[in-house]
C-alpha cells in the first residue's frame, strides 16, 4: 500500500527550550492503518501531531503528505487532507451550538452555506449526534463533546485524523462509544487513524505501534513486535498488555505457556488445551 | 477520624427553578484506616457526596458527622478550617489551583493557612516534595515551568503538606501515563499503610481492585451498595444490571469460566488469577 | 454557588421572542430617543399603552418586570424627589430656599417616574426575549458599519463570541478552584474587608492561567481546522430578516408621528 | 491572521469572560442600611487585563466583558455609556503604564496605575451618571446632583481596585507573564 504520510529525519525545537521535542524523527505510515503514538508525559506526541498538520514549522528535514511534501505554500490545502482531534472537549468547541461547530472549518473553506448544511447534517449523523444540532456546548457530556469534535473534523473529509489523547478525559463508557466510532469510520470512510493514546485496550487493536522517547522514535511495529519482550516497556510509557503480563507470570509461576505475545482469544484458546492435557 | 452519613441528600440550588439532586439519602461509615472506592457513571453524584466530607457542600437534609462534628443544614460556614484541615482534598487535575510564584510557596499556602508558622511550613513542605518523589532543587522553581506530571505532583504535596487524618482523591491520575499512574497510587497505598484513611473516586477498576478495601457504588444519586471489591466483581448480575466494569483478571476469568474453567471465587487482580491457574494447571510448587 | 446562568433571557414561543435580534436592538433605542418626544399626558399615556401591549405580546408576567426595578427604587425615587423640588417655574405652593414645590413639579417628578419604568421595562423586554446567543450575533451585525473606520469588526466579534462561549466553562472553573482553595485552608467571605478582598489573588491568578490555556489549545484547535482570519469565510448561522421585524420598525415610527401630533409645544 | 494575533484574540475573548465573571461571581456584600450594596471585581479585572494585554486586546476585552454583562442583564439601554467609560479607563491605565516606563517588580509604580485607575473610575462613574439622568429627562443640575447618589459605592469599588490591581499583576507577572507572549 502506498504511504500517506512520510517524515524524514524532521527535528523541531521550541522557542526557548534547552532541548528540542523532536530529533530527527523518520515514520512512514501506510494509507487506512490505525496507528497508535505512545510514550511517556513529555515525549514528544503532541509535537509531533501538530507538525504534522503544519501546525509547526520544522526546523530540518521533510514531511510528506499522500506523496506531496508540505510546505509554506501549500500548508492550507495539506491541512485539510488532515483532522485532528483534541484532549479537552470543552478546549476545542469554537461554535455556539452543535452545528455551528461542526460548519466552523467548512466556514473556513468559504463553502456555500446550502452545501454547508448538507455536510453538517451528514456529519452530525456520522457520529448519531443529529438529535442535538441545536443544542449548547455546556449541556452534552464530555463523551458528546468528543463526537461533535469527530463531526466537526469528517465534515471536511479529511485522509487523515490525528487523536491526541482524545478519550484520556472521558469515562470508560465514553472511551469505549469514540473508539468504536472511530473504527467504523475508519472502514466506512477508508481513513488512516494516527492515535496518541495510553489506553492499552487501544493500542492493542492497532495496526502499527509507534514508540517515542525524549524526541526520537526509539522503536515502530506491529502489537506482536513490540509486545514480544516485555522489558523496558514502563520505561517507554507503556504497561504490558494484560496477555503478554499474565504469561509471563504464568511462566514464571511453571505453567508452559508460549513466551510470544498472544491476544485474549489465542490465550485462552492455549489456557483450554493445556487443561485437558492435565 | 471516622465520617458517617446519616440520611444525607444534597440539592443544588434547592430554591430556583434549576434545582437538580445531587445525592439522595445517602447512609455510610467510613472508618479510620479504610481505604474506599467511590465508583459510578458520570453524574451520578460522587464529586457531591465527597464535597460534604470536607464540609464545601452543607446537607440540603440529614447529618453528616466528621469525627467529633456534626454538619447539618443548618451548620454555620464558619469555623471550618481545623476540619478542612484534617480532610485533606485532592481535586480532578488539581493542578489548576497552583498560583505561587515557587514550589515551595505554593506548598506552604496550605498549612500556613492552617496556622504552621514559616519555618515549620517549609520544612513541612520539603519533606513532602520527597514523598512526592520530587527533586528538592525544584523547590524554589515556578510551578509552571514543570511538566504536567509534576505539577500534579507539587499540588498533591500541597494538599498532603496539611497532614491530613483523611485524604480525598476525585479521580487523582486521570491524563498521566502509566508510570506516574503507578507511582501515585502507590504513594496513597503507602500513606494508607501509614493510617491515613483514603477515599479515592476511580473509573479504573484494576486499582479499585488491587488497593481499594471497601466500594461504594453511586447511581443517580443514590448509594446502591457498599461492599468489598471481591464481592462486587464476583457478583456478575449486579454488574451488568448496573453497567459497571470489571478488572480485567476478572474479565479473563469469566471467559475462561465458559470455556470450562472453574474458580471457587472469580479473581480479581492479575496475581490472583495467576495463582488460581497454576493450582488448576500445575505449575511449580501447585 | 451554583451554575451561573447568563443574562436573563426567558424562554417563550412569543412573537416578541421570534422577532429578529437586531431589529429588537435597534428598536430599543429608538424607543430612549423616542421617550424624549414625549411631553404630557396623552403622550405617556400612549406610550405606556405600547408598553404595556409589547410587555402583553412577550407572553412573560408583569411582575418580572416589576421585581426587576425593586434593586433600583431608591435611586429612582430619589431622582424623582429631586427633580420634583427643584424643578422651578409653575407657581408654587410651597417653598423653602432653592426648593419648591408645583402642580407643573409634581407633574415633571411623576413623568420622569414614568420615563424611567418605560425604559427599564422596554430594556429587560430585550433581554428577556433574546438569547444571549441572539444578542451577540445582533451587535456583531450592527457593529459592521465600523468596518469603513478599520475598527477590526471581525476580530470584535470572535472576541464577543469567544467570551460568550466561554463564561459558563470559565465560571464552573471559578467554582472549582474556590472549592480548591478553600480545601486549603482559605475562608472566603470571612475575616476584614481587605483580606476577603485579597482572597481573590488565589482564585484570579489560576483562573488567568487556565483561560490562557484554553486559548492555546483552541488557537490550536482553530487553526488545524482552517481558521486564516475572517477573510473569505462563509457564514453557518444567519438571522433572518422577516416581514414582522420590518412591521415592527414600522410601528416605531408611527408612534414616533403619533407623539409629535399629541405633544404639547 | 498570524499564530500570535489569533492566540491573542482568543485569549482576550476569554479576559473578557473572565471581566464578567468578575461581576456576576467575584462579590463582597457591604453592611449596609438600605439595600444590598456589594463590590464586585468587573473593573478591577478589567484593569489588569488592559495591564496584561495592552491597550489594544485589552480596551477591547474591557469593553466586551463589561458591556455584555450590561447587555444580557437588562441594563442594554445605557449599556454604550458602560462601554465608554471601559475604553477611557483602559485609554487612561495604559497610558499611564506607558508613561511611568514600568520595570517588572516596581510595586510604587503599579499603585500610581491603580490610582489612577481608581481617580479615572469615579470620574466617569459620575458623567455616567449625569448622562443616564439627563437620559430620564431630569434637568443638568439634578442629573449633576443626582449622580453623587451612588458614589459611596463606586469610591469604595474604586478602593478595592487600587488596592487589588498591584498584588494581582505582581503576582501574574511572577507566574505566567514570563511564559506568555501576549503584549
Ligand atoms: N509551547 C511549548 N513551548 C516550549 N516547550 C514546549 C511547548 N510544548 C511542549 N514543550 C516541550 O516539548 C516537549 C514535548 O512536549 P509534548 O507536548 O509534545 O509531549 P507529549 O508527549 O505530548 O506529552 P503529554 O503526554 O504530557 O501530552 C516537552 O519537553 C515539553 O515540555
Ligand atoms: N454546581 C452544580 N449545580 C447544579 N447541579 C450540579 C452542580 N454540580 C453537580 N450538579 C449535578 O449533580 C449531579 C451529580 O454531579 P457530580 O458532579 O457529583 O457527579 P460525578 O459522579 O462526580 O460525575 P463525574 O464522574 O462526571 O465527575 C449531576 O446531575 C450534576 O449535573
Ligand atoms: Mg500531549
Ligand atoms: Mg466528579
Amino acid at each position: 500500500m502506498d504511504p500517506i504520510i512520510e517524515l524524514d529525519q524532521v527535528s523541531y525545537t521550541y522557542e526557548n527550550a534547552a532541548h528540542p521535542a523532536l530529533q530527527q524523527v523518520s515514520l512512514t505510515v501506510a494509507a487506512h492503518q490505525w496507528v497508535a503514538i505512545v510514550g511517556l508525559n513529555g515525549s514528544g506526541k503532541s509535537t509531533l501531531a501538530q507538525i504534522l498538520d503544519g501546525l509547526l514549522p520544522i526546523d530540518t528535514g521533510t514531511i510528506k503528505i499522500g506523496g506531496q511534501p508540505l510546505t509554506t505554500d501549500n500548508l492550507w490545502q495539506m491541512r485539510q487532507q488532515i483532522g485532528m482531534i483534541f484532549q479537552n472537549p470543552d478546549h476545542q468547541f469554537v461554535g455556539a451550538t452543535v452545528e455551528d461547530d461542526v460548519a466552523f472549518g467548512l466556514e473556513n473553506q468559504g463553502m456555500p452555506r446550502d452545501q454547508m448544511q448538507q455536510r453538517v447534517h451528514w456529519a452530525l449523523e456520522q457520529v448519531k449526534m443529529t438529535a442535538f444540532a441545536h443544542k449548547a456546548p455546556q449541556t452534552l457530556s464530555g463523551g458528546q463533546k468528543q463526537r461533535v469534535a469527530i463531526a466537526g473534523v469528517i465534515a471536511l473529509q479529511p485522509r487523515i485524523i490525528i487523536m491526541d489523547e482524545s478519550t484520556s478525559m472521558l469515562d470508560p463508557t465514553g472511551r469505549e462509544d469514540i473508539l468504536r466510532i472511530m473504527q467504523d469510520l475508519q472502514q466506512q470512510l477508508q481513513i488512516t487513524i494516527l492515535s496518541i493514546t495510553h489506553s492499552m485496550a487501544e493500542i492493542v487493536q492497532a495496526d502499527q505501534i509507534v514508540i517515542l522517547q525524549a524526541g526520537q522514535i526509539i522503536k515502530t511495529g506491529t502489537v506482536e513486535q513490540i509486545f514480544s519482550n516485555l522489558r523496558n516497556l514502563t520505561e517507554l510509557g507503556l504497561q504490558p498488555p494484560f496477555t503478554q503480563q499474565l504469561q509471563a507470570d504464568l511462566r514464571a509461576a511453571g505453567v508452559p505457556v508460549t513466551a510470544q505475545y498472544h491476544n485474549k482469544s489465542r490465550l485462552i484458546r492455549e489456557l483450554c488445551q493445556l487443561r485437558l492435557k492435565m | 477520624m471516622p465520617i458517617t452519613f446519616e440520611n444525607v441528600t444534597h440539592i443544588y440550588q434547592s430554591s430556583g427553578p434549576l434545582a437538580a439532586t445531587g445525592i439522595k439519602n445517602v447512609n455510610l461509615t467510613i472508618n479510620d484506616g479504610d481505604f474506599v472506592a467511590i465508583i459510578g457513571q458520570t453524574g451520578s453524584g460522587k464529586s457531591t457526596l465527597v464535597q460534604h466530607m470536607n464540609a464545601l457542600l452543607k446537607p440540603t437534609a440529614g447529618v453528616i458527622h466528621i469525627g467529633e462534628r456534626a454538619i447539618t443544614p443548618d451548620s454555620k460556614n464558619k469555623h471550618l478550617k481545623k476540619l478542612r484541615q484534617k480532610v485533606g482534598m485532592v481535586f480532578q487535575f488539581p493542578e489548576a489551583q497552583l498560583f505561587e510564584d515557587t514550589v515551595l510557596k505554593d506548598i506552604c499556602f496550605g498549612p500556613q493557612n492552617f496556622g504552621a508558622s514559616v519555618t515549620q511550613a517549609q520544612a513541612t513542605a520539603r519533606e513532602m516534595l520527597d514523598l512526592v518523589k520530587l527533586p528538592a532543587d525544584i523547590a524554589e522553581q515556578s510551578p509552571f515551568d514543570l511538566s504536567g506530571g509534576q505539577m500534579r505532583r507539587v499540588a498533591i504535596a500541597g494538599v498532603l503538606a496539611a497532614r491530613p487524618q483523611v485524604l480525598i482523591l476525585d479521580e487523582p491520575t486521570a491524563g498521566l501515563d502509566p508510570q506516574a499512574h503507578t507511582e501515585l497510587m502507590e504513594l496513597f497505598a503507602n500513606l494508607n499503610r501509614q493510617g491515613t484513611t483514603i477515599i479515592l473516586i476511580s473509573h479504573q477498576m484494576e486499582d479499585v481492585a488491587q488497593y481499594c478495601n471497601r466500594v461504594l457504588i453511586m447511581e443517580n444519586a443514590q448509594l446502591i451498595r457498599s461492599t468489598t471489591p471481591q464481592m462486587l466483581f464476583n457478583d456478575q448480575d449486579f454488574i451488568i444490571q448496573h453497567n459497571l466494569q470489571v478488572p480485567e483478571a476478572t474479565a479473563f476469568a469469566q471467559e475462561l469460566v465458559q470455556q470450562g474453567f472453574q474458580f471457587e471465587s472469580l479473581p480479581i487482580t492479575e496475581p490472583q488469577l495467576v495463582q488460581q491457574l497454576r493450582r488448576q494447571l500445575g505449575g511449580i510448587n501447585g | 454557588m451554583g451554575k451561573l446562568i447568563i443574562g436573563r433571557y426567558l424562554p417563550g414561543d412569543s412573537l416578541i421572542h421570534h422577532l429578529d435580534p437586531r431589529g429588537k436592538f435597534v428598536g430599543t433605542f429608538l424607543f430612549v430617543l423616542i421617550v424624549f418626544l414625549a411631553n404630557n399626558w396623552e403622550t405617556y399615556l400612549l406610550l405606556t399603552a405600547f408598553v404595556l401591549l409589547a410587555v402583553k405580546l412577550s407572553g412573560i408576567s408583569l411582575k418580572f418586570f416589576i421585581k426587576g426595578i425593586r434593586p433600583m427604587i431608591y435611586l429612582i425615587l430619589f431622582t424623582v424627589l429631586l427633580q420634583m423640588f427643584f424643578t422651578p417655574g409653575g407657581d408654587p405652593f410651597w417653598q423653602w430656599g432653592i426648593f419648591s414645590l408645583s402642580k407643573l413639579s409634581i407633574l415633571n417628578g411623576l413623568f420622569i417616574f414614568i420615563r424611567f419604568l418605560l425604559i427599564i421595562f422596554i430594556s429587560t423586554l430585550l433581554t428577556v426575549t433574546t438569547t444571549p446567543l441572539q444578542m451577540s450575533d445582533a451587535m456583531e451585525y450592527l457593529l459592521k458599519p465600523l468596518r469603513i473606520v478599520h475598527f477590526p469588526v471581525d476580530e470584535v466579534a470572535l472576541m464577543l463570541s469567544i467570551a460568550l462561549q466561554f463564561i459558563p466553562l470559565l465560571s464552573d472553573e471559578t467554582t472549582k478552584i474556590m472549592n480548591a482553595q478553600r480545601a486549603r485552608g482559605v475562608d472566603f467571605g470571612e475575616g476584614s474587608l481587605i483580606n476577603q478582598i485579597k482572597a481573590v489573588v488565589p482564585i484570579l491568578i489560576p483562573l488567568f492561567v487556565s483561560s490562557f490555556n484554553i486559548a492555546y489549545d483552541l488557537s490550536v484547535a482553530m487553526e488545524s481546522r482552517g481558521y486564516h482570519g475572517s477573510e473569505g469565510r462563509s457564514k453557518y448561522r444567519q438571522l433572518q430578516w422577516q416581514a414582522a421585524d420590518t412591521w415592527m420598525l414600522v410601528v416605531f415610527g408611527l408612534l414616533a408621528v403619533c407623539l409629535i401630533g399629541l405633544r404639547s409645544y | 491572521m498570524n499564530k500570535q494575533t489569533l492566540q491573542r484574540t482568543v485569549f482576550a475573548g476569554l479576559c473578557a469572560a473572565i471581566i464578567f465573571i468578575g461581576i456576576s461571581l467575584f462579590r463582597i456584600n457591604l453592611p449596609a442600611v438600605v439595600g444590598r450594596p456589594f463590590i464586585h471585581f468587573g473593573n478591577t479585572f478589567a484593569v489588569v487585563t488592559v495591564l496584561v494585554l495592552g491597550f489594544r486586546y485589552g480596551a477591547a476585552a474591557a469593553m466586551i466583558g463589561l458591556g455584555l454583562f450590561d447587555v444580557l442583564n437588562g441594563y442594554a439601554a445605557t449599556a454604550w455609556i458602560t462601554v465608554l467609560e471601559a475604553l477611557v479607563l483602559s485609554a487612561v491605565v495604559a497610558q499611564t503604564f506607558h508613561w511611568l516606563h514600568y520595570h517588572p517588580g516596581q510595586l510604587a509604580k503599579l499603585y500610581l496605575v491603580s490610582l489612577a485607575a481608581g481617580l479615572i473610575k469615579i470620574v466617569t462613574s459620575w458623567v455616567a451618571g449625569v448622562i443616564e439622568s439627563l437620559m430620564v429627562g431630569t434637568q443638568l443640575p439634578v442629573a449633576c446632583v443626582n449622580s453623587f447618589l451612588s458614589l459611596p459605592a463606586t469610591v469604595i469599588n474604586s478602593a478595592a481596585t487600587f488596592l487589588l490591581v498591584p498584588l494581582i499583576y505582581l503576582a501574574l507577572e511572577k507566574t505566567i507573564l514570563k511564559r506568555i507572549h501576549l503584549r
